[in-house]
């Protein structure tokens, strides 16, 4: 883990709502795993804290994150221009990964809004002998990106794109078509979909790793502020920040 | 250039630590900052028995500041000893052992747990905590609680006794006396001030206990009136903490009157913060042809023209 | 849509009043801002005498924040009845006097000048005043004194009272208690906190007093506490006040349970902030088919499962 | 006066260190006056207070302010761009030619470092039967503008253009060379520095008008927070920013 200054190579809008941003570093590049995380310093004095973003995608030592401006710290983040520099802190987090292993057919990736950010890099990261269908939901079609994913199914909760209805609903619906096999599930989204969707998962057996967020003052496993309650382990709550961010679901209270 | 400071028997190498809280034991970010280079750390509260801490949410971010109830959370005094104290002492800086409690009797016994052990150098008390026998209030809020704290934990330890201030008082320099009095080596000046936040979607508050304590860059015009008030007060060192970023928030810190400061928050942001700080304030001193840090301890020049009762704000 | 609300005899169209000190008497900004849409005005504190105020600077900025001594340079009750009243009369909304004072007798007697007038609807009691009998410690950390310049006044007024707290106390609600107790309308939570700030350079505090109030969006969490503190202890109205600054910011005041709110240090950034925010709440309310501000007044759910004993910060 | 969003409309580096920021505003291009300045918001959320700065120069609509980079809020507007907008309140304070006409010969500008700001409107707008003389001091070459002044003459502290030594050694130097008739001052610039040159000029029974500077919290006249020290008037201090921001020097202490 480290604290970088690095220079931002481009910036792309995938929607009318979502911006890609490229930076340059060859030690994140040669380190990070799909489902860690980077803390941005989107400013010198404001906002305060850091900023968490997945990794969206890693090319050569070019790393990308995805977002929307939805306050503070997103607002800045967007007015940056190539060429400035961004404060990162990273990698943080454990990774996909170490979960992609063991006997399952399909990969089901389920990704809620801003939430398919880790997924691309996921995709393509993923053991090859495993299948991987993807679905995403989100509240219109501006903020649905498919880049860099395999097999995508499409939700929108106003029908502007694909199947009119939660991703849990289209989940359901692609499972009554289709036969998977053994399935594993990898989740990312707003905490009420990860809890529903995770519930059709564990009771259909199948084990579901959910990449959580909380808010974060560090990131790193200093202040204890993004404290989540466990299942009965030994520890009341764990921290998502270095804990997790992934965890299985059945470990912990999503809610 | 003399960077160190001596408190009681104990020399720190420069005048910035890590505040209780914010950097864990250390152990947290050791591949990210060069720890033998800090003046010492102040380890998280340590309670006689583990603490699983406040539900979540614990905090909240506000204007150029934040809010935590992380409820002290931690490991316990046994496991501190068992797991971290090994740990710690590879370090090679100062470890000052914060100690929280709900009662007089748990202050003192986890002090004797600690007391014997060389590789903690010193010991700060968090009184900003519930008085179990009072039904809940703050000891820290309490001269005479205070006072007795102070005595009993003097009796307990030939070690540096700090004893770590609330700024929700009305006049902090009276529980600076009382430290005083009772023997403390120094007081460290100021915890977090109350504070809350409200979601107005939920209309519940943002943090889960309601109210928290504030802390960052927001606090540090308070932070620094309280060290200034504290300082004029009491004879023995303060140690001045409250939205430290730069050396220059420290520098200012000693010309009101620290002796040392503490790096809080700003650890969650830059976690060498405490690093940079203490080569700033090194580097401002050669620049200056300042020989000694503590020079500039207190050297607050103020309009004596104007008197206090034609200060109306 | 009931925005309006009733202290007293005294009806305001809506809840949102500029605060004393940071709008002049109304007159400097009235090209700028549709004064007739504010709740209402507090003036800048009036003395008996006109006061020069303090020597310079009186202000400098802290992180989302600022400090201030103006010194509560005002001219004086006698001229704010000849030259500002009548221009007063003219705006449409409530005009509140703000009164300073260094004795009891000089409160009453301010007070006593302008009850007649009915160009005056109100009165708040600025007790952050130094009391020169006692050295210039304030009025307004001694909940004794306040209690006898809320009794004092009280009994010379038929119109609303309240009494403006200062935030540099233990429990500011032991204070709200005693001017409840008094006969107070209302209280107004809160005044500026303490604080200094230090030019490094010149080793000088930026401003010529040493320390000074400080106020802005920093101390918003604070504030938050304070008037949540207060309304749990008495039932008279709270009038919130702290780095309010967006309709937001004033929804979340209301929620933790002030009655009405005051705009401060915005008016600096944005004179007409008290038009925006009145505004604001108003289409909050109207979207969420709130048929009177006053529904969401105190409405804020807390986790009852959490005992003060255990939330520790 | 009032509250304006207008848009940047360029951007232009005058030397290294001094940036030329021009927008548009029809309100104030048609009221503003030379001395005025305007009260900028610099960004949303911080700093939280708003900047002052002098009006540089009006051109149709345009106008256009010169500052360089000294802290937070100078270094936000300088990341501006072509087309963002900025918020804006004014135009504040008293004008230059209110105390423009009167019996003298010659117009004497002196500007010290970035308190050129306001000469070049101002020589645009001066009464025509007047002559004027204009210098400039500043610590080094990069922070000199002659853009729209007349009959400049440089003074650098480093003596990397013109005149090497203070602005006023210039000033005194010059005028053992010329004579400039009856003169009247005016002046802005560093405290000390117009301390210095006010002496000079009322030595010499000239006036003297001075554009003070002082923190503002607000520039309207509601805080109270930018005081000077009269000498001997009814009130023991003035407002910068309402009384003034020019004076004539024989009426407030400067210090
Ligand atoms: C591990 C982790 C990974 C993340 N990865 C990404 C990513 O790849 N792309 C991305 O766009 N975001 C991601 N996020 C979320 C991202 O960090 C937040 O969106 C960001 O912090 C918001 O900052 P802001 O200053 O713009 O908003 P703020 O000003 O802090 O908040 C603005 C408003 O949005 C609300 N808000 C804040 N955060 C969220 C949230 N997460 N969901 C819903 N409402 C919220 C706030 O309550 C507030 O009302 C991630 C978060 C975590 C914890
Ligand atoms: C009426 C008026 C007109 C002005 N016109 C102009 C103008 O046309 N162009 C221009 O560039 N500036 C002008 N200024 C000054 C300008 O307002 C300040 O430079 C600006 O506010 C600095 O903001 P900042 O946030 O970048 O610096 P800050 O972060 O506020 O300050 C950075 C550092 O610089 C110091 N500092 C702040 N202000 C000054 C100062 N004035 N002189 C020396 N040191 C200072 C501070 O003490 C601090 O150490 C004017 C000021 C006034 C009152
Ligand atoms: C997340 C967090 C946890 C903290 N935990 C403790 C603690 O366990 N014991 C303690 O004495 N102070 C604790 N503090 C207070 C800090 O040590 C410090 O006094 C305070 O935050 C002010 O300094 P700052 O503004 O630099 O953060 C904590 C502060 C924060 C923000
Ligand atoms: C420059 C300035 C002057 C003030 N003058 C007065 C005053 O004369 N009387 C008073 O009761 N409060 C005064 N106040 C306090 C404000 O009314 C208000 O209580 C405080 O600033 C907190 O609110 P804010 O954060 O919205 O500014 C003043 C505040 C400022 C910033
Ligand atoms: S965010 Fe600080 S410990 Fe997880
Ligand atoms: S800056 Fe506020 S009165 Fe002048």
């Amino acid at each position: 883990m480290r604290q970088e200054i690095v220079p931002i190579h481009s910036f792309e809008c995938l929607t009318n709502e979502i911006l890609e941003l490229t930076f340059t570093s060859d030690y994140l590049a040669s380190v990070a795993k799909p489902g860690q995380f980077i803390n941005i310093r989107v400013d010198n004095n404001f906002p305060l804290l850091r900023r968490p973003f997945s990794i969206f995608n890693i090319d050569g030592n070019k790393i990308s994150i995805v977002f929307n401006v939805i306050g503070t710290g997103t607002r800045v983040l967007a007015k940056k221009r190539k060429g400035d520099t961004i404060d990162i802190l990273g990698p943080c987090g454990n990774d996909f990964l170490t979960f992609a292993n063991g006997e399952y057919d399909t990969a089901i990736f389920v990704g809620g809004g801003i939430g398919v950010a880790p997924f691309p890099f996921l995709t393509k990261h993923f053991p090859s002998d495993k299948k991987i269908t993807t679905y995403l939901g989100a509240r219109h079609k501006e903020l649905i990106v498919t880049k860099g994913l395999k097999n995508v199914n499409i939700s929108t909760d106003d029908g502007s794109d694909g199947f009119h209805g939660t991703v849990l609903d289209l989940v359901k619906d692609d499972f009554k078509k289709h036969d998977y096999g053994k399935t594993r599930f990898f989740i990312c989204g707003p905490t009420r979909m990860m809890k529903a969707v995770a519930e059709f998962a564990n009771n259909r057996n199948s084990d579901c790793y959910a990449s959580l967020e909380t808010d974060m003052a560090c990131g790193i496993g200093l202040c204890q502020g993004c404290n989540i309650e466990t299942n009965g382990g030994t520890k009341k709550y764990a921290l998502v920040c270095k804990e997790g961010t992934i965890f299985e679901t059945r470990t912990v209270k999503l809610q | 250039m003399i960077e160190s400071f001596k408190l009681k028997n104990v020399e720190f190498k420069n005048r910035v630590l890590v505040a209780s809280g914010t950097f864990g034991y250390g152990d947290e970010v050791s591949d990210l900052v060069d720890i033998g280079k800090l003046g010492g750390i102040v380890t998280k509260s340590l309670s006689m028995k583990p603490r699983d801490g406040n539900p979540n949410p614990r905090i909240t971010e506000t204007a150029s500041g934040m809010l935590n109830s992380i409820g002290l959370a931690n490991i316990g005094v046994e496991k501190f000893i068992s797991d971290k104290i090994p740990v710690l002492r590879k370090h090679n800086t100062i470890i000052i052992a914060n100690i929280a409690a709900s009662s007089i009797e748990e202050y003192c016994s986890v002090l004797e747990m600690l007391e014997p052990l060389s590789g903690v150098h010193g010991f700060e008390i968090n009184v900003s905590c519930p008085n179990v026998k009072e039904g809940g209030l703050s000891f820290g809020t309490d001269v005479k609680l205070v006072g007795r704290i102070t005595k009993e934990l003097r009796r307990r330890t030939q070690k540096p006794l700090i004893i770590k201030l609330t700024p929700n008082v009305t006049h902090i320099s009276e529980f600076a006396r009382v430290c005083e009095s009772e023997g403390a080596d120094a007081v460290s000046v100021i915890n977090t001030l109350i504070g809350m936040s409200v979601n107005i979607n939920a209309r519940k508050p943002k943090i889960a206990t309601t109210t928290g304590g504030l802390s960052g860059p927001a606090i540090k015009p308070i932070a620094l009136a309280k060290v200034y008030e504290t300082r004029n007060a009491v004879k023995i060192p303060v140690i001045g903490i409250g939205g430290i970023c730069s050396w220059e928030d420290a520098v200012e810190f000693f010309i009101v009157g620290a002796s040392m400061v503490q790096i809080g928050t700003a650890n969650f942001v830059n976690p060498s913060t405490g690093i940079t700080v203490a080569e700033g304030i090194k580097q401002y001193c050669q620049k200056n042809d300042i020989d000694d840090v503590g020079k500039i301890i207190g050297t607050l020049q103020t309009n004596k023209t104007i008197s206090i009762i034609d200060s109306w704000l």
